[in-house]
C-alpha cells in the first residue's frame, strides 16, 4: 500500500518546481532533509516576490495610487487564501504576524492582558517547541499564573488521560503542539478541544509543523485559535499567521501599537481600528503575505491530502529501515506520525553525526531542536533530525541510511 | 421607473463615452453636484460611514415600501460615485436592493475603489446601503 | 549652487538601478513620490533575495550543515553591515525586528517591564509617527505612567526651549522622532540628547525617515537606542532594526520568548540567551535581514552625503516651485528639511488630489499619514504627501506642479 | 619549541594530502585520541564553554610564563578541532597567543566553524583560549 502512494505520486515533477533542490553541496547532491527548520519554495513564490520587486511593490491601506491599491488588493486575497487555507469562517479572523513565534507571543500577551489574573492556570504538553513554552512563562511570571504540563511516554504519546485531573476552575487556556516538530506525533487536538469545551476553556493550537502535512480546518476542529509560520509552508521568511475566533479576537486588546491598527489617535486618547487591524501595526510584510499566498495556492493544487498521503508513505518507508540498522534509536513512533525522524546512533554524539551526513551532502539537524524538555524527557543532550517533505524520497532515505553505516564505520 | 440593470446600463453607456480617466473624473465632478442635498441634521458622526478617508455621510427612509437614500461628502469625486450608487439604489424595495449586483461599477472602471482598502470606502458605502435595506426588511418584510 | 548638486549627481545612471520605476501607470510614466511609505529596491536587493529562493535558503543558528552555515554567516554579515552603517560600537547592540514598529513595541515592553513605574513619565514629541505613540500610550496605561509632549510651531520647527519644563525627576526616557514623516523636519536630536544627559535620561531615536537621507553615527550622537525599517531604506519588508547600546540591552528583559532566545528552558527555571540572541525569538526574517544589508551597501556606496546632499538640492528646487503655485499650502518649511512634501490644495480635498494625480500616474499618499496629532494640530483631517527619493528628479518635480495646476482646474 | 607560524604550517602540511571530508574527518577522530586526558575535576560546568553544541571544557595554567591548555570535549571531531587548537596554542607566552593569527583553520578547510553560530564552538574555543591568555598577561604581563 505504502509503495502504492509513493509510486502514485510523481516527485520528480515536483522537484522541478523547487530549483533549490538541484544543486550539489559539498561535492555531492544536497538531500535536503531541514524542512522542519525551514522548507525550500516552490518557483511561483520566488516568481511572485521577484514580481514585486520589480514592478509591483507599494506600501498598502489608504493609498490611494495604482500600486498601492494593487498591493493592498494582492493583501486582501492572499488573507482570503490563508482563510480558505485553513477553512475559518472570515478573513477577519486571520491575523499576519512575523511567524509563528509572533503569533504565540501576541496571544500569550493578549489573551493573559484580558484574561490571566493572578492563579489562573495555562496548560501546555510536555512536547512544545520553546515558543510555545516561554511565551506563557514570561507571562505567569508577570501575572503570577501557573503553567502545566500535559507528560508524554517513552513513544511520545501524550498521556491524555492526565489531562483531567491537570484542569481546575483556574485553567483559562489549553496550547498544544498539533504536531512534535522531534517526535513527529500527531496529538490528538481534537479530543483535547472536546474535552476543553466542557470545562469552557480555549484552546490554542500550534501548528507550526502540521499545515504543511496535512488538512487543517479549523471550523472543523472548533480550536479557538491556531498558528503557523510562512518559511514552514514553502512561502516566504518573516511573515506569520494566527487564526482566531472573532468573538475571541474582538474581545483580547491589541498587542503591538502603531500606524494602521488605530482609529483615532490624540494624545488624550486612542481607539484601535477594527478586526484584523487592530493586531497588524505598522508597516506588514506584505511581500512575505503575497509570497505566502503563492505557497498555499501550491499545497492546495498538489492536493494536502496527496501530500499527507505519500508523506505518509515516506514515514512508512523510512521507520521501516531505521529498524534494521543495529544501534540506531529513533525517537516518537507513534502511527500516523509525520515525516519528522529524531535519532541517535548509539555511541555517536549528534553532532559529529550531523558534521559527517553534511559533508555527504544530506543536510540534517542536530542539537535540541528548540524543545528542551523532550530531551530532559529522553536524559538526552540532543539529537539528529532528519525532517521530510513531499519533495523527498526514498532514494534520499535509501542515502540518509548509507550515511548513517558511514557515520558507524567512523566513529564506532 | 426603470429597472435595476437597466440604470446601470444607462450608467455605462454615459461613461463608455470617455476614454480618458480625466473626463471621467469632470463627469463624476458634474454627477457629484447634482445629489441631492442631505438633510443637514444627518450630517452628524452618527450617521458618517466608517471606514472612508473623505467624510461620508448616508441616511435611509423607508416610504410606500422603497427605500430612499440621501447622502454627502467632502470629497467631490466620491460624492460622484456616491451619486451613481443612489441613482442606481435608492427608492427600490429592500429585496431589490439587498440582491443587487453592482456590475457598473467594474464597468466603468471604478472597481478599484472596491477595494478593502480604507482610502475610499465605496465598499464601506455598498455594504452600509445594504445593510439599511436588510434592516428595512426585517421591520416591514415580505416585500 | 542647488543647481550643481542637480547636476553631479548622475540620477539617470540611479534609476538604472531601480527597473521598478521603469514602467506606465494609468498609461502614464509612473512619478514614484510616495517614499515615505516605502522605498523601492535596487536590482541588488532583488538579485540577493533570489539567490535565497534559488540557492542559499536555509534555516540559521546551530544548523551544521552547509547550507545553514552559509545562511548564518550572511545573518551575521548583515547584523556587521548594519553596524557599520549606523557605527555602533559592536554589533551585539544590533538587534533584528519586524520593523521600525516592533523595534518601538520591543522597547516600550522591554524598558517598561524593567524601568517604568507607575507616576514616571515618558516625552515624545508632538509630530510623532503613531508607532511612538501608541506604543507608549499601552505602557503608560499598562503601568500608571505619563507621556508628555514636546509641542512644535506652525512651521514644523519642534519647541525646544519646552523641554527643560516637561523634564522632571520622573523622566526616565525621551523617545524622538529625528525626522518628521509629513512635515519633512529634522529634529536637532543632538541637543534633545544633551540636554537628557544632564537628567540621566534615556533617549530613543525613531529615525525610520532619516537614516535613508542623511549619514547617521550614533556613537557620535550618543543616543540609547534607535530604530528603523528596511523597507524604507530601499530594502525588504518584514526586517527592521533597534540598536541599543550594549549596558542598556544587558539590563533589559526580553520581549518574545522562543526558540533561539533562551539559553536552557525546563518547566521549572528558563534562562535567556547572550545579545543579541536575546531578543530574537524563533525564525527571523533571515532572508530579509541579507536583503537589508545589501540595500545599506548600495547606499553606502552610493554615498549617504551625496545622497543627502543631492536630495536637499530637490528640496531647495520643490519648495521654491510651490511657492509660485497660488492656493497652493506646504506643511513644513524648517530649513534643512527632508524630501518630504505634505500640503492641501486651498478648497480641494487631498483625496481628489490624490485619485486626480493617482490618474496622471503619480503616486502620492493621502490622509493621515499615520500622524494624527500632527493633523489636529493644523485643524484638518488629511493632507497629500509627496515623499521623495534620490532616484527622483526635478522634472518629476515639475510635473507634479501641472499635476497640482490640473486639479486646481477641475475642482476650483 | 617550534614556532606557532611552523606548528601551523605542519598542521596544514598534514591536512593537505587529504582531497576527501571523510578522511580529514578521519584524522581528526585520530587527533582526538591523542588529546591528553583533561583533569577531572575541571570536567565541570565551571570550566565549560558556553555556545556549542557539544560540551567542551577548557582548562589553562601557568608555568614557566607559558599558558598551558588541557580540555575535552564529548563530540570527537570538536575534540579532534582541539587538539589542533592546544596543540598550536599550548606552552607559549601570553603575549604569542593573544597575537597569534590562526591562518591553518581557514586553511585546512574549518572556517565555517568559525562562524559565529554556535553549532560547534570553535570561535567561543579559541575566544576563550585568548581570554585566558589576556587573564595570565594582566596578572603576570610585561612577557
Ligand atoms: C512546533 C513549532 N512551533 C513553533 C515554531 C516556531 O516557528 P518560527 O521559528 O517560524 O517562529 C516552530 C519552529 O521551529 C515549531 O516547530
Ligand atoms: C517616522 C516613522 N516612524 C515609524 C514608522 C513605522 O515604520 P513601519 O511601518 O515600517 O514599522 C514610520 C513609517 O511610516 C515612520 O515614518
Amino acid at each position: 500500500m505504502a509503495a502504492n502512494h509513493l509510486n502514485m505520486f510523481d516527485v520528480k515533477k515536483i522537484r522541478d518546481d523547487f530549483p533549490i533542490l538541484n544543486q550539489q553541496v559539498n561535492k555531492k547532491p544536497l538531500v535536503y532533509f531541514d524542512n522542519g527548520a525551514t522548507t525550500q519554495k516552490p518557483s511561483s513564490v520566488a516568481n511572485e516576490v521577484l514580481a514585486y520587486y520589480l514592478n509591483k511593490n507599494s506600501n498598502i491601506h489608504r493609498g490611494v495610487h495604482y500600486l498601492s491599491a494593487q498591493a493592498t488588493l494582492d493583501y486582501e486575497n492572499a488573507r482570503e487564501t490563508v482563510r480558505s487555507f485553513i477553512n475559518a469562517k472570515n478573513s477577519d479572523e486571520i491575523i499576519f504576524t512575523s511567524g509563528a513565534t509572533s503569533s504565540l507571543n501576541l496571544l500569550a500577551f493578549s489573551f493573559g492582558e484580558k484574561f490571566i489574573s493572578p492563579g489562573d492556570e495555562i496548560i501546555v504538553t510536555e512536547m512544545e517547541h520553546h515558543a510555545n513554552i516561554v511565551p506563557w512563562q514570561m507571562l505567569c511570571g508577570r501575572k503570577n499564573a501557573k503553567l502545566k504540563v500535559i507528560p508524554f511516554d517513552n513513544n511520545g504519546l501524550l498521556l491524555l488521560e492526565r489531562l483531567p485531573e491537570l484542569i481546575s476552575e483556574k485553567t483559562r487556556l489549553i496550547s498544544v503542539i498539533h504536531t512534535s516538530n522531534v517526535l513527529g506525533t500527531v496529538n490528538p487536538i481534537k479530543e483535547i478541544i472536546n474535552t476543553a469545551r466542557r470545562h469552557n476553556i480555549a484552546v490554542c493550537v500550534d501548528a507550526a509543523q502540521s499545515v504543511q502535512h496535512l488538512p487543517i480546518d479549523v471550523q472543523e476542529l472548533d480550536c479557538d485559535f491556531l498558528v503557523f509560520s510562512g518559511h514552514k509552508v514553502y512561502g516566504p521568511t518573516g511573515i506569520g499567521v494566527i487564526y482566531g475566533k472573532e468573538k475571541w479576537l474582538e474581545q483580547l486588546p491589541p498587542w503591538q501599537g502603531g500606524g494602521d491598527m488605530v482609529d483615532e489617535v490624540s494624545f488624550d486618547k486612542t481607539t484601535y481600528n477594527q478586526l484584523p487591524f487592530k493586531f497588524e501595526a505598522g508597516t506588514t510584510n506584505y511581500i512575505g503575505a503575497a509570497g505566502l499566498a503563492k505557497a498555499l495556492e501550491y499545497l492546495s493544487n498538489t492536493g494536502l491530502d496527496k501530500i499527507h498521503r505519500y508523506e505518509q508513505s515516506l514515514t512508512e518507508y523510512a521507520m521501516k529501515k531505521f529498524k534494521e540498522i543495529d544501534g540506531l534509536n529513533v525517537f516518537g513512533n507513534v502511527s500516523g506520525k509525520a515525516c519528522i525522524f529524531s535519532f541517535i546512533i548509539d555511541g555517536v554524539h549528534p553532532l559529529d553525526t550531523g558534521m559527517v551526513l553534511d559533508k555527504m551532502g544530506i543536510a540534517v539537524r542536530t542539537g535540541t531542536h528548540c524543545a528542551q524538555p523532550v530531551m530532559q524527557h529522553f536524559g538526552v543532550d540532543g539529537m539528529v533530525r532528519a525532517s521530510l517533505a513531499f519533495y523527498n524520497t526514498t532514494e534520499e532515505i535509501d542515502y540518509l541510511c548509507q550515511g548513517i553505516d558511514q557515520v558507524k564505520k567512523m566513529f564506532l | 421607473m426603470a429597472a435595476l440593470q437597466q440604470v446601470q446600463e444607462e450608467i455605462i453607456a454615459e461613461f463608455v463615452v470617455f476614454d480618458d480617466w480625466m473626463d471621467r473624473y469632470n463627469y463624476l465632478i458634474e454627477l457629484s453636484k447634482q445629489l441631492d442635498i442631505i438633510d443637514p441634521r444627518y450630517k452628524t458622526n452618527d450617521y458618517i460611514i466608517k471606514g472612508c478617508q473623505s467624510k461620508v455621510w448616508l441616511n435611509a427612509e423607508y416610504n410606500e415600501n422603497k427605500v430612499v437614500y440621501s447622502a454627502d461628502s467632502d470629497a467631490i469625486i466620491t460624492k460622484g460615485i456616491i451619486s451613481l450608487l443612489v441613482r442606481v439604489l435608492s427608492k427600490r424595495s429592500p429585496k431589490e436592493i439587498i440582491d443587487a449586483d453592482l456590475f457598473f461599477i467594474d464597468a466603468i472602471g471604478l472597481r478599484e475603489n472596491l477595494s478593502p482598502t480604507r482610502a475610499n470606502g465605496l465598499l464601506a458605502m455598498v455594504k452600509q446601503m445594504k445593510l439599511y435595506a436588510i434592516a428595512y426588511n426585517a421591520k416591514f418584510g415580505n416585500r
